[in-house]
């Protein structure tokens, strides 16, 4: 099963979202589900990750040491992420912000262009709504439909031009890696 | 499942006090219980009840004294660091016998340390950091839903015994999000209406004292031998823990909090490995599920105590088993978190150790 | 008909004080008793005996009283205040009590506004420790720990809380007076009155100071210390009214 | 005739009342009282005047003034 | 003996402070150690050197941490309510690995309590009442005497571990008067005569950071773990105790301070009644003679703990004997004082009782 | 010939800070540096990183810097001073560490005229736990702790500094300075220097209050901030100097 | 042995003096002593009460629980005490400040009128002193002129009028036992 | 000649320094630099007066000013 997590990037990538968003969207689908970020040692101006569990059974430990999937915004996030992540598991990353190959050949590569294609909606924010996108239509962790529903619960109160923008960069990245 | 809300830990304890009837909630922000702060400045005033973010933690917990002492439902909650600054006020509360409820959110120490999660502030908790023959109640949640329920627990163990009680929570269970179901608090039909010992109200005839100082010879002792009779009480009736795959194991863990979630996910892994390992949680750290581990010790060789500190909670499990079987510690300090597989490989060594050996993992 | 015109005030116990010969917390106690009767307090007044010689208020006292931690009288009153407004809260403190470990909670109830009276006795000493320096003691005067009197090159000088505090919007009140003469104690019950109905009002946080004789740890008869008190004392804590929102300099919260 | 009572007991001694009097009628008895001090009497209760003056200054709640 | 002073304890201490080249006190007046700070402030002006009465007992702790940090031999001293008022600081002291000297002269708790002697902060000293994994190193002289000589042993081994040390007296032995020898203050040759961790000195050349902040990932944990070696190396080398009429003992008492005192005199009068009764008394109580204890209960069947505490360092006995043997309790609290008589009834009652009962006083 | 008329200072690290864009510390660092560096102090200079956004001054500072328990700063700064008169000690605070828990530490080693220099970073903020209300906070501004903006009545007046503390006897300077413009920036300079010269001379405690911008928090791009801060913290917090022992305004200890 | 001493009496009275006093002279006649002021519960304007030993053997215990020597220097001081005292020991009095008698009749009882001999003498205050003078010239605990030389230690710095009214006043009090 | 030189990638973009300059000649340059952020340049170097405004308002160390 895929359903450990592992999302990463700059501060100001919206990577906790990300996070709160599947786990959000697995409750929706009745899944069992932790979000945990990594707040620990990061400080201003540093990078962010945090650690999602989706399943269908219960969750014991939320610590996410071993990756199944990593969702990879920035550099720096796939040099420390790459080497954890499991044998045989995914790594989705950004390729508009990274532009040197996964090294590793035991695992599963999806090039995600998030920026770009976020910039092409009209919002280079919502790039990390396109890589949610492209996880989920991808490997099926939680649906894409449900991800859209979690937003309006996730960042509710928000407006809907934003909400748009969102949605249709979550689109965009399914339609991407279908 | 579908009336589930995904939370935050430090939320739902917030939004669990409001549930409970808290009336009064004084608080200084740190990390990492900041969002429990947060959480309370909103609610409380929307609630239309007492919230202050006091001047200091010292401040916080003299606040709580005078709101319990009027018979509010009180409630105060910091990090390692301004707990520290609480002691002399739990003392105090524990002494004049005033309930609150207060929850440590725990992060690395000693000293400032860092924001990372922790149990290190085990012995503060379970020892009374504070001056004098005094006790706490601690509970020590696992998850989400357990930070929800405790704290209801927490105001009601605290109002029937007139004690302080505590969640003890690590920093992990502070921030992390889970689904929560958002029972009903129900006030438990033994606790009255009103509190006897309030202050300030008209409609009691004598002048009340509320105090924690008694000089006169002999008259604090006489004090301390009441609170010592409640002590025994709540030991007697308010021991709470968790048993998992207990019947056929050989080897078992004792862990809380977070530990307990990393250790039985390593439960699981090493069970797949062949290993006849079982669990057991205590969820009150204070009063401590002694004789329930005594019990089990009759039968185990070998616990492995698993805890994010340097070797705390052992000592209750040493004292518990009374040395019948061998206390091994798995002990990580300071944002390190106890990883399964390291702790697989602990219970082989252990399993593969001879004679007295005691097996420690730094 | 013949009338009492002073007597012993309902708010009072008969008890007999603890308190040394000419200690100035036994005027400080009646006056306050007195003004709870007044104002028919008794049944939701709650005093905060401090850790101080006046730790025993309670003994005294005929209404609830609770005894806060050193220096956190002014967190345990908000508290109170906060929680029950239909309480009347009378936080009484000493000098190293209010002036020296409670400065941080005596500010910040004053900035506060906090609904609730401070009664603070400046005996310039800590009496119920033996006689230490206080926050407020005299520069020359000798302590149990400044044996050749303070020094304010080392110890720094007497803290003047009425003048620090005075122009914090919370502060409805602050005055102080002095139980050395009969006309100086009716004065310091009229600043008690005044903070009594400001609290009442719900104006503010009102403090009055009372320049108050420590015959035992000065060394001195209660004579001699009420001499001594108005020869040195109050040449450094001026007498008088330092803020009253009424008077059009400001206050209330 | 404005008069003082004293609660003789009660009396620590201090002298404030004596000095506070304005008509100056109160001493320093010459018994001891139960705590060992000379409580205050009043050697010419004639001259009071029921000003307070000596209750006023009194920390002790040991005189009563009637008038 | 023609060289003896009578004297306080409290002013044996200070006097032994100022002998021991102590460099900075600061302190806040509290009963029963006020005849210190009063002594500190005579004796340190005279002699050229730096007293303060702080504002408070966190000041005063926080600018031991400041003194220490520039190289001063440091050292404060409270009772109850100001040690707990002080713990955050001691958490950041042992942090930031900076040597300190303080003293307890333990009253009743818990609040307000009373002045009357107590020992209940056991807990507190030896389980550190402030949060994170530390410890401080804890003696518990029982005389006038030891009181000045420990007085040097902790400053000196504050200096060698880098580590807060403490003297945990009960209000008796502060107030109480013994003859004294003044003896000569040597310091050891191990110790520098200057602090390499020294702040603000211009002859070191690169800056220095002295702090207990250790952010980045697993940089608090090594520290950690780096003091958890130091912790190692005191428990193996800096364990005190005195054994009493051990060699045909069938019964030993374990008490310390003035408890010890008078649980001598109980064994003396036991003795007479022709009990075997030994005596073992923990100097240090953290590291606790461990192994001492641990190898007594091969050969003795009941210990019986005398403290003025309602049951803190018998834990440590428990853990010391591991099950081996049965470890009653003779507790007193807030101002009661063991009495002699009681404890020799209570030996008796323990020689006649059978299996595994634990007899305890109250 | 070409010379170089601003860089970095030698009492700089040249790492980069951490802080975050428009961050009001890194000029307040960087003025400190230049004067450690024009009085020549680096050897003998201590600067104290309180808890706050600023507990990584080390990191910045180029010479001995020790971290203070949050609030206690002033403490720490006592006993290093006394204990090593030679030692020229910098405390460096912001408004929670210095104004709420911190407040009796800095009456008091105020009051006792200390011979350090404290640099009070005010903004408005708790920046480091992410944006609670400090005692700086003004008047319906929001913050973490306080969505709806801060309620006088509830919560209590922003506190002033300068001005609580301008008249106690040990202070020998107290201004107020802003870095929201060049000439500001210069100003608060010229208040350093003087609290360096102060502490050098040994005439008391000297305080710089900097009204600086916190944009993350406040929730403002930088030059938000520094519009918001013109408008609305300067309005609160007048700019000039409160107290200046040498000018004949009293001080000095 | 008469080695366990309790003096008590009112706040004012030099009781810690009188135990001060005799634990110094022990200690000068190379004795083993220990001196502890109950200062427990006792309150401004409470009494006061102080625990001596002096011994030829090391002191275990520095509590008195059960005294063979009190010395008593007002009435509920003997209230207080004479319950306590060991059988066959000694019950000194104040009889200048306590009218009753002594109602155990397993002690032994030495009337000590304190204050009238101290006015005698020319100083109230030093009934302490004819106390002192009385037990040492009695038992024999430690020697009068042992106590009178303690007194220029533990009172040094004091006026040379007050030791010498001290001194006679202990002569006194020795001259009575004697 | 008076200039100043820019550590572009200590910039963080606030444009404290933009909007001090008092010839204006500072904006926010197209690319980014290592932080992510649009660094500061300068367009009409010449105009400098080397007033130094730009670098004191700048709270990163980032500009340095020669004359
Ligand atoms: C935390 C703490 N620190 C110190 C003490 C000891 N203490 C008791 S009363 C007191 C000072 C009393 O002085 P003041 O407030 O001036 O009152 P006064 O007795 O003069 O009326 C002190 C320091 C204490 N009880 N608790
Ligand atoms: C005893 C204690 N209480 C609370 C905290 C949490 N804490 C860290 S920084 C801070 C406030 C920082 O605000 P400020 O002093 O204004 O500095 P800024 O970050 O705004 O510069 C707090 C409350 C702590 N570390 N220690
Ligand atoms: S010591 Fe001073 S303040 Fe205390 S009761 Fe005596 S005279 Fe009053
Ligand atoms: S009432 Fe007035 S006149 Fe009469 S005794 Fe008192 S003070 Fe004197
Ligand atoms: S004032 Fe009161 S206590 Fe003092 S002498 Fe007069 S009556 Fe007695
Ligand atoms: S949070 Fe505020 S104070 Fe902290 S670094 Fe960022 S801008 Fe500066
Ligand atoms: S030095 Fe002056 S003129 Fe030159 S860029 Fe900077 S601000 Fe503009
Ligand atoms: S002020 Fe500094 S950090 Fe800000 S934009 Fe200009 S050069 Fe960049
Ligand atoms: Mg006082
Ligand atoms: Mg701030």
């Amino acid at each position: 099963m895929n359903n450990k997590i592992r999302c990463a990037g700059f501060g100001g990538q919206g990577i906790v979202l990300m996070g709160k968003l599947l786990a959000q969207a697995g409750m929706m689908e009745d899944k069992h589900t932790t979000f945990f970020p990594q707040y620990g040692a990061a400080m201003r101006g540093g990078t962010a990750n945090c650690n999602v569990i989706v399943s269908d059974d219960d969750v014991a430990s939320p610590m996410v040491e071993t990756p199944d999937v990593i969702l990879i915004m920035n550099g720096p996030s796939l040099d420390k992420f790459e080497p954890v992540v499991k044998s045989g598991g995914w790594i989705f990353y950004n390729t508009s912000l990274i532009d040197r190959e996964v090294e590793r050949d035991d695992v599963q590569v999806v090039k995600v262009p998030a920026n770009e294609i976020a910039d092409e909606v009209g919002s280079t924010r919502s790039a990390n709504m396109v890589m949610l996108g492209a996880v989920a239509e991808k490997l099926g962790v939680v649906k894409v439909d449900t991800l859209i529903k979690a937003l309006d619960v996730t960042l509710h109160g928000k407006g809907e031009k934003l909400m748009n923008l969102n949605r249709e960069a979550m689109k965009r990245g399914a339609a991407l890696a279908a | 499942m579908s009336d589930r809300v995904l939370m935050k830990g430090n939320e739902a304890i917030g939004e669990a006090a409001v549930q409970a009837g808290c009336q009064c909630y004084f608080g200084y922000p740190i990390t990492p219980q900041n969002e429990l702060t947060a959480y309370m400045s909103k609610r409380m005033i929307e609630e239309g009840r007492v919230f202050i973010q006091s001047e200091s933690e010292i401040a916080a917990i003299n606040m709580c004294f005078g709101a319990a002492a009027v018979g509010m439902r009180t409630m105060t909650s910091s990090s390692g660091p301004g707990i520290s600054l609480k002691q002399e006020g739990i003392s105090y509360m524990a002494g004049a016998e005033l309930p609150m409820f207060f929850v440590n959110v725990m992060r690395g120490g000693p000293g400032l340390g860092n924001i990372a999660p922790s149990q290190a502030d085990y012995f503060q908790c379970t020892r009374g950091g504070g001056h004098g023959d005094y006790r706490t109640v601690v509970y020590a949640p696992s998850d989400v839903q357990e930070l929800y329920d405790y704290t209801f627990l927490g105001f009601d163990t605290a109002d029937r015994y007139r004690i302080p009680t505590m969640i003890a929570a690590d920093g992990i269970l502070g921030q992390m999000m889970e689904p929560l179901v958002l029972t009903e608090y129900k006030q438990p039909t033994d606790l009255p209406s009103k509190q006897p010992w309030q202050l300030g109200d008209p409609s009691t005839q004598e002048p009340i004292w509320m105090t924690s100082v008694h000089l006169g010879e002999g008259k604090l002792e006489a004090h301390n031998l009441k609170l010592q009779k409640k002590h025994d009480l709540i030991e007697a009736n308010e021991v709470r823990y968790e048993e998992t795959m207990l019947d056929d194991a050989e080897i078992v863990i004792v862990a809380y909090g977070t530990s307990a979630r990393v250790a039985k996910a390593a439960m699981l892994k090493a069970r797949e490995a062949g290993i006849k390992v079982g669990m057991f949680r205590p969820i009150t750290l204070w009063p401590f599920p002694n004789p329930q581990l005594n019990a089990l010790a009759d039968r185990i060789d070998n616990f492995l105590t698993v805890e994010m500190s340097l070797g705390q909670m052992i000592e209750d499990v040493r004292l518990a088993t009374c040395g019948k079987a061998r206390i091994h510690l798995h002990g990580r300090t300071a944002g390190g978190v106890p990883v399964e597989d390291d702790i697989v490989d602990q219970l082989k060594k252990i399993l593969a150790s001879k004679g007295d050996e005691i097996i420690r993992n730094f | 008909m013949e009338q009492q015109v002073f007597g012993m005030p309902k708010a009072m116990k008969p008890e007999q004080t603890l308190y040394c010969p000419g200690c100035g917390h036994g005027v400080a106690h009646r006056l306050v008793a007195e003004l709870v009767d007044e104002f028919g307090l008794r049944d939701r007044a709650i005093g905060i005996a401090p850790v101080g010689c006046s730790v025993f208020a309670d003994k005294y006292w005929n209404f609830d009283v609770i005894s806060a931690a050193h220096g956190r009288a002014p967190a345990v009153a908000t508290g109170m205040k906060r929680g029950r407004p239909d309480s009347f809260v009378i936080c009484y403190q000493g000098d190293g009590d209010l002036a020296a470990i409670g400065t941080a909670e005596t500010i910040h109830a004053a900035n506060r506004g906090e609904h609730f009276v401070t009664i603070f006795v400046n005996n310039a000493i800590y009496g119920m420790t033996g006689g230490q320096m206080a926050p407020t003691t005299l520069i020359g005067q000798p302590s149990q720990t400044c044996q050749l009197g303070r020094d304010a090159a080392m110890m720094g000088h007497p803290i003047r809380v009425c003048e620090l505090i005075k122009d914090l919007p919370g502060v409805a009140f602050a005055a102080r007076g002095s139980v050395d003469t009969p006309k100086n104690v009716l004065t310091v019950k009229k600043h008690i009155k005044k903070g009594f109905q400001n609290s009442i009002d719900g104006k503010g946080w009102s403090l009055i100071e009372i320049v108050s004789p420590c015959p035992t740890n000065w060394g001195m008869t209660p004579r001699k210390a009420l001499t001594w008190l108005r020869e040195n004392m109050l040449e450094h804590y001026e007498l008088g009214v330092f803020r009253d929102c009424d008077a059009g300099n400001g206050g209330g919260a | 005739m404005p008069r003082i009572e004293i609660d003789v007991d009660r009396c620590k001694g201090c002298g404030y009342c004596i000095e506070a009097c304005p008509q100056k009628i109160l001493r320093a008895a010459e018994g001891f009282n139960k705590m060992g001090v000379h409580p205050v009497e009043t050697f010419d209760p004639e001259k009071c005047t029921g000003c307070t003056f000596c209750a006023i200054m009194c920390p002790d709640l040991v005189i009563k003034v009637y008038r």
